[in-house]
């Protein structure tokens, strides 16, 4: 372990945040870039504990807090690569609005939903994506509301790069995280992500023929261990399409959609930041 | 009622009022600058609307600026205005309310309006007369007026430029420069135009026998800006290099400066989606090893909290400005208030008392951002710093500040510290051994929320909370033990003591002036590091009879103000408030006179 | 070693450590109800995990209960832990790091783990004896452990329940009747599987000779319920019929309360989408004329304060229960502290001290949303409540609360109110005349941010500000006169005086008659209102020689703690904090009464 | 003018806001709603004023407050008819989540938000929807990034009622206004707003043939003193028709979508709150 401050994690057994953790990790080995280039930014979540447990610069912030907080460090740090790690009620009940604008400026990171359809941490409440009918602590009766869709959400919110994939699906997960790495701006990964802990029946995780693979050269390729489940060509940059999609989103996997060409508030914001002005002459133009 | 009678140190108070987009506030600026080049102090404080255009001729459309002109350096506004030259009998009417003019008030009254308005310049015109003051009524002339029209209404300030450069017998050359100054964007015909609007009013001023405070020591180099405007050049000289923030007044203009001019030094300026996200990103570029900013005023200061509390618990630094206005809730966004002491200090949950710089006056502005700085980095903590509306757009002619080109803390100038009363900090306690910034290998930085024991590792364990709650108490104290005790200004021996803290210390030197001038015997007291205090402090302030507090809040002999509440907490004296105000105006040398006055009698 | 020594009041304290999941808090549950049918008084305090379910065995996995039993009314958990029941030795050592076993503690240990683990059972069992404590290694009989592993680990927590009832001899019958309650949702099957696994640990109970301390009074009416079982049951009583909020630890358990019980009252619990939507809703709920409340911890309460300034301004009542957690920041969720008094009085923006009650056991917590409701309507202001972790998550077992059924907030009772030390007020002041709710005609409330008048028109005038601050502060006056100094616990004539507020109470007077007991002269005075003070405190505090507070937040004899700085504030008298703990645990009568001591002696 | 705190309005002259306060109060007549069973809740800015305009309970809240404000006042006192009145930066900016989330509750209100592009009380600053180069106060070369397009991100949120209307279009406002109150849920009502304070060159609203009114039995009909303008048949219930739709909302208006089926978290509340158990009960439960 290179840092005394690096945990070992302290996720229920089962947790599907095991599978996206080492995900993470295989993903900067394979990205090449050096640990203390790497930052991994998080809300308050069980999903939020990710940075204590990778090797890397870290910061577990606030709850729904995670976007402005990496913004400021991606503005002025263009160089680092920056994962942040959010829940589904971090980045869509309290963050929802730091979600929009984090897309909405295309700043360069990866950004992970774990979906887990609850709020985990604070022992099972209703999140924005909980499915109707499932009780939780504040919805005992059954969850009140049909769940929020985050793909077409997010796809409302105009982004550059929308993926679809699950815990449970490594292969795919790890072709989708290099994808979004590679990705120059705000890269969207939603995973679904199992919490055996409140809800063990989340999820249709067990069937291998279930989902189905959406293809495309530039897309995300299948995940080699689902021989059975079926492929579907998807042009990733059809935003109509990709709107279609979102509705069957707990089948459909892969790279929903791609606006390589989305202007980037972070390049932007540098190129102006280019000057040098003789700060010795400050106050010049205040001279009487 | 000729000659005007100026105080001790030769001070006159003019103010000139306009409906809102008349251009009341460019007048003002024109004069300023004519007079500081005649060789007057000069001190302007704007009155502004509170919406953007409203409806003329209503009380919110009032819109002006008051100017005070001494024959030595000045920082208040002073206290009571002696002429005025009001558009319409409306923006009089409005202003009176505010109850700031001398008994025997001078009022130059635009006559165009009270055609379709007599019954209403009559009352007016009487209300004044019945105080003691006189209203002079004059008529532009008709060729300006035409002038006027042909501008589409354009251009009457500058005809009232001309009348009140005459009365006071302002240079004109150095009115004209003026003029060209301030509309260097202009036409060359617009400009022309305006001119000619000045040499009418010019040449039409009534004769009231002014004669202009001068003063004997001239400014080395003197320049003319406001607290915000020098905020934000001090802020690049202190090596700031990120802004972020969400537009708010009365810091809105912060952010308009900096957009135009970080860029132009390698930095930048955020907007951000709110101020949580406003001081989320200023934490996140620190935590890359920017030395960043945000800024704002009471509502989003409200906001800020949560991650103040955080910036404390993970160790970041951060600095603040929280431009004050008057509270609370939305409050009044365009009026004046020391309102944010007690949030500053004790806003958040957890225990997490935070630091609090305040600035005077516009020099102040320039260097308190790096002060602010120094004690960010050097304590990983977050710095607050609270200017107020009052001192952000009051402008001041003062010498140009010394730039410093800050770049490493640790070379901080001591005299820009002692500005804050503060010496070098003799001891740094920190949680957390590693501070490193990403890139820095191999011991990276992982920050929390969490209570984390003295390696950073996230711990639940009695010993380490306690633990870590007195290093944070620790690094207040390192700052305590650098602070000296505010220089008393005045009688040093009296018995009574007046303190008080940013934007008041001009009203409160000159009362203790004027009070020693009338006899008697008074301290005062001016704190610009307003949390911690010094250690001495307790001693000092027990061994005073009385010890009170003159605020820009609300507080009186029985409920002490905010500032009475902090010294009260820190030292055990029982501090009570002699002045309380909050009524959105700044303090006046002479309301504390009168409260002094008043209190000894009673 | 065989006689448990008890202090004068007859109390002794155990405790049952295990890793999360295991069931160690249904356990506590079983063992408390049956100690209390069979006669004694009971305070009890879950040890409750950080996380959902860390790995077994490692600190972060630490769950259990302590359980405090007496002869007498008791409302602290006490100081030292006589005798452990752990499952592992991890648990066993993980606990010891808080310090609070009594020197001489029997520790009856699962020897289950000590094949594997044999190293470090020896440590922790030397470090036991080395401090004086001895350590029983026991076995679950292997018939047990059979029927344990075809649980799949399930129920080993029944098998320590029939240790410790037959270590205390608890009558059988009332532990069998606490099982079949507390697993009444349990199949017929399961259930006579977990009987059995009672009975065999039942039956293989050590003998350690404990005499368990018998109440010779019994409660008429006993209930059983923690803190926020208390508030929520209080809420609805007390007329509310609208909860908003957002889930925090550990202020969630009300919101999940009352999800279930108020729309059976017919009212509604609303999640919001975060905090600020929270207080935002419960406040136009009130608007709309239905008693509504918000309840939250630290980070929620911090996202709060913008909503609650503009409810002053606006004249909105409103209610906030605040369950305080260890700070700053995220801080220790888990753990317990006074951390938020300085934000409940002072945190937000603009001048606005808020009004604060305090907790002190559930009873109070029942009470207090009566008294929070009465103050908020009758004086068109939010109102804050103070509870904590320890006070939400303890059990007490005391007599059942008197329904109010409040209807309207005047027809309150005296001795309700009188538990918070209030008297109804003399006078509510109001900003403005116009409070009608929707529906009423025909003045129609427009309500703003915005200053105001005496009208509730938009003004920007000095003197509607300066008035508007005034009537603010004369609601606070309105409590400060309505409010009693509390009543003296103790010696009514020393000249040493202990001051505390909320969940400090038990502890506080336990400490103070121990102390008396001891023949030292000393009295303790407990708060429940919090903010304003009463008014003649002021005079009371000064007549003692000495006066400290102990608090659950940092403070030390040369730093006040938060509650020693508002004393201080409020009174101008030299506070000094005797205990400040911020260690995440709840103040113990040991650590006040050794505090005093050592004080009298350095 | 019935109360004494109602105020004249203080707005520029020519502002937008002048004729959306007319719609307004011709509504509340034409609705037959008695006006003290009317509330207008805003935020705060030039539009959030409406309140302190308009003769009913009003309140002007905080900046990017005014749906949860208004959310705790249907669901407690659902026969009220609720107004919400809110800017581009109070209601995209700092209140773009509590805008999701008053969506997906579908709580019965008329919002209108008064789209200006600007940010106008805190005198132009750049906000959501100001359009790239437009030169303000804090983006002083020019706004950097493209708009955001409010319908495509109101349309992601899954909404209920979304239409498109200009407040220069007196009749079409009325209209627009008429259906989204008799409409039962949240109505996201977009106003094309003049600011000509500080962008007297926004819009194209004195060509009265460019507009596009889109026609359907259900929908809004096209204003009558546009007589030049065309007209374009459209399903405001199709969901995919009204995201493409979407695309040129800064010429199409109307009833862009249209869910009158979508739950309602209010009416699912209060029908939870019918019960009446005796209060006298409350501690039963814990009795030893
Ligand atoms: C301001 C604030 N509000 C509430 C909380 C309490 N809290 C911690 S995590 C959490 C929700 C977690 O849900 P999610 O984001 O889905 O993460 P998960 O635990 O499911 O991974 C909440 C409400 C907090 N820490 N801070
Ligand atoms: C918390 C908070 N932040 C900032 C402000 C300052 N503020 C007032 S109005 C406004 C923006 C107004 O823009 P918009 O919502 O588009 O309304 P408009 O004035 O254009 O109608 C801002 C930032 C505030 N009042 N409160
Ligand atoms: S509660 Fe759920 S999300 Fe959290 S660690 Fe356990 S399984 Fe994972
Ligand atoms: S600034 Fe713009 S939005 Fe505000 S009142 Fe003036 S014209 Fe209207
Ligand atoms: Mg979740
Ligand atoms: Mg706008």
């Amino acid at each position: 372990m290179a840092d005394s401050t690096m945990e070992a994690p302290r996720w229920c057994k089962g947790c599907g945040d095991f599978g996206i953790l080492s995900a993470l990790k295989n993903d900067m080995a394979a990205s090449g870039i050096a640990p203390e280039q790497t930052v991994h930014v998080s809300g308050i979540g069980c999903s939020g504990r990710v940075p204590n447990y990778i090797n890397s610069y870290g910061a577990h912030t606030l709850h729904g807090r995670a976007i402005p907080f990496a913004t400021g460090l991606i503005l002025t740090r263009p160089e680092l690569q920056v994962y942040i790690e959010s829940g589904d009620g971090d980045a869509l009940s309290i963050g929802g609005n730091h979600l929009l604008h984090g897309i909405n400026k295309n700043v360069n990171c990866v950004f992970v939903l774990f979906n887990n359809e609850l709020y985990a941490l604070t022992k099972s409440q209703t999140s924005p994506t909980t499915r109707q009918g499932h009780p939780t602590n504040t919805q005992p009766d059954g969850t009140w509301l049909p769940p929020i869709n985050p793909l077409r959400i997010v796809l409302g919110f105009s982004p550059s790069f929308v993926a679809n994939t699950a815990d449970w699906m490594s292969d795919h997960l790890a072709h989708t995280l290099a994808a979004a790495r590679e990705h120059q701006g705000f890269s969207f990964v939603h995973v679904f992500q199992r919490c055996p802990h409140y809800d063990p029946n989340a999820f249709n995780h067990r069937d291998r023929s279930w989902p189905v693979f959406l293809t495309d050269e530039a897309g995300i390729p299948p995940d080699k261990r689902y021989k059975d489940a079926a492929n579907e060509a998807h042009d990733p940059t059809d935003y109509h399409a990709a709107m279609r999609l979102a509705d069957s989103a707990h089948t459909h996997f892969g790279l929903i959609y791609k606006d390589a060409d989305k202007p980037r508030y972070d390049s932007i914001l540098q190129a102006a930041a280019s000057g040098s002005a003789p700060e010795s002459e400050l106050l010049a133009h205040f001279r009487l | 009622m000729s000659n005007i009678s100026t105080s001790g140190l030769h001070s006159h108070r003019f103010e000139i009022l306009m409906d809102a987009g008349c251009g009341a506030q460019k007048a003002g600026d024109i004069l300023i600058r004519a007079l500081a080049w005649h060789g007057c102090r000069v001190y302007s404080e704007p009155v502004i609307p509170a919406e953007i255009s409203p409806p003329v001729r209503t009380p919110p459309a009032l819109s002006g600026a008051v100017i005070r002109i001494a024959s030595a350096p000045i920082q208040s506004i002073g206290n009571a205005t002696e002429v005025i030259l009001a558009q319409h009998e409306m923006n009089l009417e409005t202003r009176m309310l505010d109850g700031e003019y001398a008994a025997d008030v001078i009022v130059l009254l635009d006559a165009h309006d009270s055609k379709r308005h007599g019954d209403a310049y009559d009352r007016v015109i009487r209300q004044v007369d019945a105080a003691g003051g006189s209203v002079q009524l004059f008529t532009v002339v008709p060729e300006a007026e035409a002038l006027i029209r042909s501008l589409k209404g354009a251009g009457r300030n500058l005809y009232y430029v001309g009348i009140l450069s005459g009365v006071y017998g302002i240079d004109e050359d150095h009115v004209v420069q003026a003029i060209r100054r301030v509309f260097s964007r202009l036409s060359a015909e617009k400009l022309a135009l305006n001119l000619e609007l000045f040499h009418y009013g010019r040449s039409h001023a009534p004769a009231l026998g002014c004669v202009l405070p001068v003063c004997a020591e001239r400014l080395e180099s003197p320049i003319l800006l406001d607290g915000n405007q020098a905020i934000s050049a001090g802020a690049i000289d202190a090596g700031f290099r990120f802004l972020s923030g969400y537009p708010i007044t009365p810091a809105s203009s912060i952010l308009h400066a900096l957009a135009h001019d970080l860029p132009r030094c390698g930095g930048m300026v955020h907007q951000a989606e709110d101020e949580i996200a406003a001081v989320g990103a200023m934490l996140g570029a620190y935590f890359g090893g920017t030395p960043s900013f945000t800024v704002t005023s009471g509502p989003g200061f409200s906001l800020k909290q949560e991650f103040l509390g955080y910036a404390q618990m993970a160790e970041l630094p951060g600095v603040v400005v929280d431009v004050q206005r008057a509270g609370p809730s939305t409050g009044m966004p365009t009026k004046t208030e020391q309102s944010d002491l007690e949030i500053a200090v004790h806003g958040r949950h957890g225990q997490n008392a935070a630091i609090v710089l305040s600035v005077a006056n516009v020099s102040d502005c320039f260097y308190a951002p790096h002060v602010a700085r120094y004690l960010a980095e050097t304590l990983r903590t977050p710095i607050t710093i609270l200017s107020d509306f009052h001192v952000a757009n009051s402008f001041g002619v003062v010498n140009e500040m010394r730039s410093c080109q800050l770049d490493d803390v640790a070379d901080i100038a001591t005299d820009v510290l002692e500005r804050f009363d503060l010496q070098p900090l003799a001891v740094a306690p920190l949680i957390h051994p590693n501070q490193a910034a990403p890139g820095h290998s191999p011991d990276m930085r992982r920050i929390t929320g969490l209570n984390t024991d003295s390696e950073g590792s996230i711990s639940y364990r009695a010993e380490t909370a306690q633990q870590a709650h007195a290093t944070r108490v620790a690094k207040l104290d390192a700052v305590r033990d650098a602070l000296a005790v505010p220089t008393i200004h005045g009688d040093t021996a009296a018995g009574v003591l007046l303190c008080g803290w940013g934007s008041s210390r001009g009203a409160l030197y000159e009362a203790v002036d004027e009070l020693a001038a009338a006899g008697v015997r008074i301290a005062g007291m001016h704190f610009h590091t307003v949390f911690p205090l010094p250690q001495a402090l307790t001693s000092v302030l027990h061994g005073y009879d009385q010890v009170f507090t003159v605020e820009q809040a609300y507080g009186d002999a029985r409920h002490p103000g905010p500032f009475a509440a902090l010294l009260r907490q820190e030292t055990a004296c029982d501090v009570r408030t002699l002045v309380g105000q909050a009524t959105g105006r700044p303090l006046t040398p002479g309301t504390i006179v009168d409260a002094v006055k008043e209190g000894a009698h009673g």
